[in-house]
């Protein structure tokens, strides 16, 4: 392991690692607007909208971001639609993390239990009341474990972006291989750049995830 | 325009070809799933141990594969393994060992998640006939927490087979790299080619996966009557 | 004569094919207090959630101050801001403090003057020996304290009947007392018309002007209250009666 | 297992492991039939035969070249491997079969002739290559877009997401006869390089074997043989064999 | 004199820092029951479970047959082969039937002969009126046969004492009888040695040889068992009395 190597790479290595925040946040956040949305159509079960959302969350789980890429990426000006690599992985991100989000949301405001549910109609809420003053929260809260768990795994699909050339982390390595066959060295930093990222977000989220449910139901 | 393309799946060999890519990727996914179950069964039963020094080492290997992306392990395994440690296998056998590293780490967490959810009195009722640690285990924790945890093995099983389409990073003939070669191969004659061969590759993926996610779903919901 | 709040008409209900409630028939009348008694699954909860609307129904007809319901979600949703409900399971939201439980519906729902309703809600709080947990969560309260405030939440909607359905079965014994006096108290002073169901029994002997006796989704016998528990019409209710105590 | 590649423990095995591109017509790549077959590929197959084993081929990209040696995945490199001073401290190359240097490939209409043209405009290339070697080094002022196959590169230069691809010229030169729409515009840019086989630092055994065997392929014609079979096909009419392969012959 | 099965010496029991039982003092003979009484949170689980060995104790002595208990898990598990308990969650096997559940520890612990232990097995189903229950899963049953079936379960080990922690608190009012009525036979006709965590004053009254009343983890008074329900010593038991009917 050579420490000039390491030096000399650190250039490199922050731009990717810029790159890497930048997608990502761009990426969970739109994830996580989708994953509303889809979520409470689907919970609320709004006619022909929440079958759409059914479709979309199916099919977008159950393949991999790779092949969703290389669709967006180099199937898709086959047909004439172009986007930038950035914008097909940002994209990407959405599209797979906003299905992931809307599992984990639906789940949890299928988790309010229905004594709730029973109560707040009792005072007379209208479904727009129930859903803003006790699904929503409640919901929320429940879910944010599974919330906690997409916005890592997100993270760490941005790797994932190599393919299709945008100069994130994973690509910032694998490039410099290609060019200096300093594996051992590139790797390590590529590691430690995702440990950077991952464990603060871990925590933080973790403190997070405690607050809000804390906040919500006091355990 | 792209309606005749779809003949580039059906040009000589290569819908076969594809199919052996995919079976490449199935395999590599099904071993790794049945070693590293087996793995990760045993570290999860470590893992409700009361040392905590073992509980410790576990959960940082745990944690490693937490923040390592998949790709990065699969080139971590490929670059380092053979020249850090002089093991020389096939690129194939590789991605076995890094899949099943990775799984048996998901689930160890899954086993001790599974294994903490059964019910306190259940354990105590256990002892309170008789049962030692063993007998406990053996008759009362392992069958429930097992059925606890089938939802979650079979999402980890859908993960680790769409994981396998980063297989072609480490050059191991899979479906996407086959399908590469025959994007190139027929690039001439077939131009919207890459458009079918990625949408069939899509296609495939969604057809092994959506049916046991279907499942594990089927499975959750069951659980809580 | 009387003021007829709610009268039933040959009520049936069913969950898929199964008839849960069969032609069922009475009525309330302004002030009374009606016990509704009967084994585990007779349905006894499933009547008590229809008069809320909470469950749907197909057959039969309900009248609310002789006006005939019609059951579509929105009638229900302003009917139930005159009906009040207490539920077994402490149904409190956890994310609100207990004021802020009460406040939400009269404010939110039925659009109240805030500061009003405020004071309103520290004098039943004050009624229910709670006023000093008004800013706490839920988390914070013993069961029987939740049932408090979950009748008070209720009665700040000013309804016109309350509906209980066992609202002490998942307490404590000694946490009973303190929620069955308060029910006792709505009904001597306040003169609130209630339906009630309940397994204490020495309870609904004291509180009880008209007990329904249900079995099988049936109404086996309508009788006046004391004479109920004195001298049952049906072999089935003696026998229930026995029962509950060893 | 450091050893595992001696031309004696090739024989013992009976297999001569050689890393190839799979993508890369015509130099190494996979047919219709699903066999494959290129320039590197024939003389893959040659050596093997002359060492008196069978050939396994090892699917390479662009940058793992290096480490599929150096993990011992493959006991040879015959994957247009140009020979670079860096690449000469990573690994031992034996003697060139071919000449090369980059050439920079543009669409017709807009062609790029000159690299000045390029500044601040996006160029495409892959990983791990001379093209990126030369235009990270030398050519700050362009950017790149750095891909980890051939066919990626080239799918993303037919989608228009970069003004050119600057590869090898080698290959670009085939390229451009299947996808007329496109021009070498740049024939060379930087030095000429030459492509070389690659043996694993250290593996003096096969480097004398694979030197020895170049020069008596030289000596006898092979690689006009391979050019015309493998490359010819492929090539429009502005190359010349001169242009890819070594003076052949006594 | 009466056999003495167990006997408590000065039992303290601690959770970290805060003391939740305080010199305990108390023993039971053969054939005798014993009923644990007193508010929620007064330390009867924690005296009951102590009692097998649930709970690790520091001061204090247990005998059991006049034998003192070594408090370490390998006696404790072998002790629990003469010490049946039952308790309030029902906590029968979910992953086996009714028989497998009641074969598990005599076979498997005890390494009795399968099939006398299951000619027994069924007796006992026959006697708590299950016995068309035996393959059926837990999940299938109702509260009260669950706990009917956790009773056999224990009996089939041919306990000396058994211990029952409110094992009725979370069943329907109806389903209450059947499990007292065994309990009570147990006492009637085998004079099975036991104590008792109860909420059902009628049945504690009427089986009781001897009451324990706990307040605050400590006993505050010792009485036989009508005389208790009669005339309680202390005022804090009275009220405890008082509080439990409406
Ligand atoms: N959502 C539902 N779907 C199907 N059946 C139901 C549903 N809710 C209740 N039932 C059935 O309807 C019958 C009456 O139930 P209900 O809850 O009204 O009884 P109950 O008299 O309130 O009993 P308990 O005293 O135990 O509360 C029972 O057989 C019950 O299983
Ligand atoms: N594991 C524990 N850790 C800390 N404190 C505990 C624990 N278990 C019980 N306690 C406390 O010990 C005290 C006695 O509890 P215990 O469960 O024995 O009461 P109980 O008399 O059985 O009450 P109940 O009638 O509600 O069952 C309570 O204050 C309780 O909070
Ligand atoms: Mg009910
Ligand atoms: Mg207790």
């Amino acid at each position: 392991m050579s420490w000039t190597v390491i030096q000399q790479s650190l250039p490199n290595f922050i731009q990717g690692f810029k790159l890497t925040l930048w997608l990502s946040l761009v990426g969970i956040i739109g994830a996580i607007i989708v994953g509303i949305i889809a979520s409470l159509v689907q919970y609320f079960r709004v006619p022909v909208l929440s079958r759409f959302f059914d479709i979309y969350v199916e099919v977008a789980r159950n393949t991999p971001l790779l092949i969703q890429l290389f669709f967006l990426y180099y199937a898709f000006p086959v047909l004439g639609w172009k986007m930038s690599a950035e914008t097909c992985g940002i994209v990407g991100l959405i599209f797979l993390g906003g299905a992931y989000m809307a599992e984990g949301f639906t789940g949890g405001f299928n988790g309010v239990s229905k004594s709730q549910l029973d109560g707040g109609r009792a005072l007379g809420m209208s479904n727009l009341q129930l859903a803003r003053y006790v699904v929503f929260p409640q919901g929320f809260a429940l879910s944010m474990p599974a919330l906690a768990a997409n916005v890592i795994f997100l993270v760490k699909e941005t790797s994932i972006f190599s393919v299709i050339a945008i100069p994130e982390l994973t690509n910032t390595a694998l490039d410099l291989i290609g060019m200096y066959y300093q594996s051992n060295e590139y790797l390590f930093v590529l590691v430690v750049a995702y440990a950077i990222i991952l464990i603060p977000l871990i925590l933080i989220l973790n403190w997070l995830e405690r607050r809000v449910r804390y906040g919500t139901f006091g355990n | 325009m792209a309606h005749s393309g779809i003949n580039v799946l059906f040009e000589g060999t290569n819908f076969l070809r594809l199919m052996g890519g995919l079976w490449t990727a199935i395999w590599i996914a099904g071993l790794s799933l049945i070693l590293g179950l087996a793995l990760g069964t045993i570290l999860g039963m470590f893992r409700t141990m009361k040392s905590r020094i073992i509980r410790f080492i576990l959960r940082l290997y745990l944690e490693f594969f937490r923040i390592v992306p998949t790709v990065v392990l699969l080139f971590l395994v490929y670059y380092i393994l053979p020249r850090q440690f002089n093991v020389n296998w096939p690129a194939t056998w590789m991605a076995v060992l890094a899949f099943t590293l990775w799984v048996a780490a998901e689930f160890s967490d899954i086993v001790r998640g599974a294994l903490e959810s059964v019910p306190e009195h259940q354990r105590e009722s256990g002892l309170a006939l008789g049962l030692n640690q063993w007998q406990l285990f053996r008759y009362v924790l392992l069958p429930q927490a097992l059925r606890l945890e089938l939802p979650a093995t079979i999402n980890l099983a859908t993960r680790v087979i769409k994981t396998t389409s980063l297989l072609l990073m480490i050059s191991i003939m899979d479906v996407i790299n086959v399908g590469q070669q025959i994007i190139e191969a027929n690039n001439q004659t077939y131009p919207t080619g890459v458009f079918w061969v990625y949408g069939l590759i899509f296609i495939l993926y969604f057809i092994i996966d959506y049916p046991l996610s279907k499942w594990a779903k089927h499975l959750t919901a069951k659980q809580q009557y | 004569m009387a003021e007829e709040i709610l009268k039933v008409e040959h009520l049936n209900k069913f969950y898929g094919d199964w008839q849960a409630l069969h032609d069922i028939n009475f009525s309330i009348n302004k002030g009374e207090v009606v016990t509704l008694l009967g084994p585990s699954g007779s349905g006894k909860s499933t009547l008590i959630r229809t008069l809320n609307g909470l469950e749907p129904f197909k057959d039969g007809r309900i009248y609310f101050h002789g006006k005939q319901v019609d059951p579509n979600p929105k009638t229900w949703q302003d009917l139930r801001q005159k009906i009040g409900m207490v539920f077994q399971s402490y149904d409190l939201f956890p994310n609100l403090t207990v004021l802020d439980n009460i406040l939400l519906a009269p404010v939110k729902v039925q659009g109240r003057d805030k500061a009003a309703v405020q004071k309103e809600a520290l004098e039943l709080l004050d009624r229910v020996e709670l006023r000093n947990h008004a800013d706490a969560y839920p988390r914070e309260l013993s069961g029987g304290q939740k049932q408090r405030i979950a009748i008070v939440r209720a009665l700040a909607m000013h309804p016109e009947l309350m509906l209980f359905d066992e609202v002490t079965a998942s307490l404590d014994p000694e946490m009973v007392r303190g929620v069955l006096k308060i029910i006792k108290e709505l009904s001597d002073q306040d003169h609130m018309t209630m339906i009630i169901v309940t397994h204490e029994m020495n309870f609904a002997a004291k509180i009880a002007d008209q007990v329904l006796f249900l079995e099988n989704g049936r109404i086996l016998e309508e009788t006046p209250g004391q004479q109920f528990f004195d001298h049952p019409q049906t072999d089935r209710a003696t026998e229930f009666l026995n029962s509950m105590d060893f | 297992a450091s050893n595992a590649s001696t031309v004696a423990a090739i024989k013992k095995r009976g297999q001569l492991r050689v890393a190839v591109f799979g993508d890369l017509p015509p130099y190494g790549w996979v047919n219709k039939d699903g066999k494959r077959v290129g320039y590197d590929v024939e003389l893959a197959r040659r050596m093997a035969k002359d060492l008196g084993v069978k050939p396994k081929f090892v699917q390479v990209n662009a940058n793992n070249r290096v480490d599929t040696l150096n993990s011992n995945k493959a006991d040879i490199v015959l994957a247009n491997f140009t020979v670079t001073p860096e690449r000469k401290n990573a690994v031992s190359f034996a003697k060139p079969y071919m000449k090369v240097s980059v050439g920079v490939v543009s669409p017709k209409n807009k062609k790029i002739t000159k690299v000045s043209q390029l500044k601040g405009k996006k160029l495409i290339v892959t990983k791990g290559t001379t093209a990126e070697n030369y235009f990270t080094s030398k050519q700050p002022g362009v950017n790149l877009m750095k891909f980890d196959s051939k066919t990626q590169q080239f799918n993303a230069l037919k989608n228009n997401r970069a003004a050119a691809l600057a590869d090898d010229n080698s290959y670009l030169y085939a390229w451009v006869k299947k996808n007329p729409k496109y021009t070498v515009g740049i024939k060379s840019v930087g030095p000429h390089q030459y492509i070389a086989p690659a043996v694993k630092k250290g593996n003096t055994s096969l480097l004398n074997w694979s030197n020895k065997e170049i020069t008596k392929l030289n000596k006898e014609g092979f690689f006009t043989q391979d050019y015309n079979h493998q490359l010819k096909p492929y090539f429009g009419s502005e190359v010349k064999p001169s242009d890819i392969i070594l003076k052949q012959g006594k």
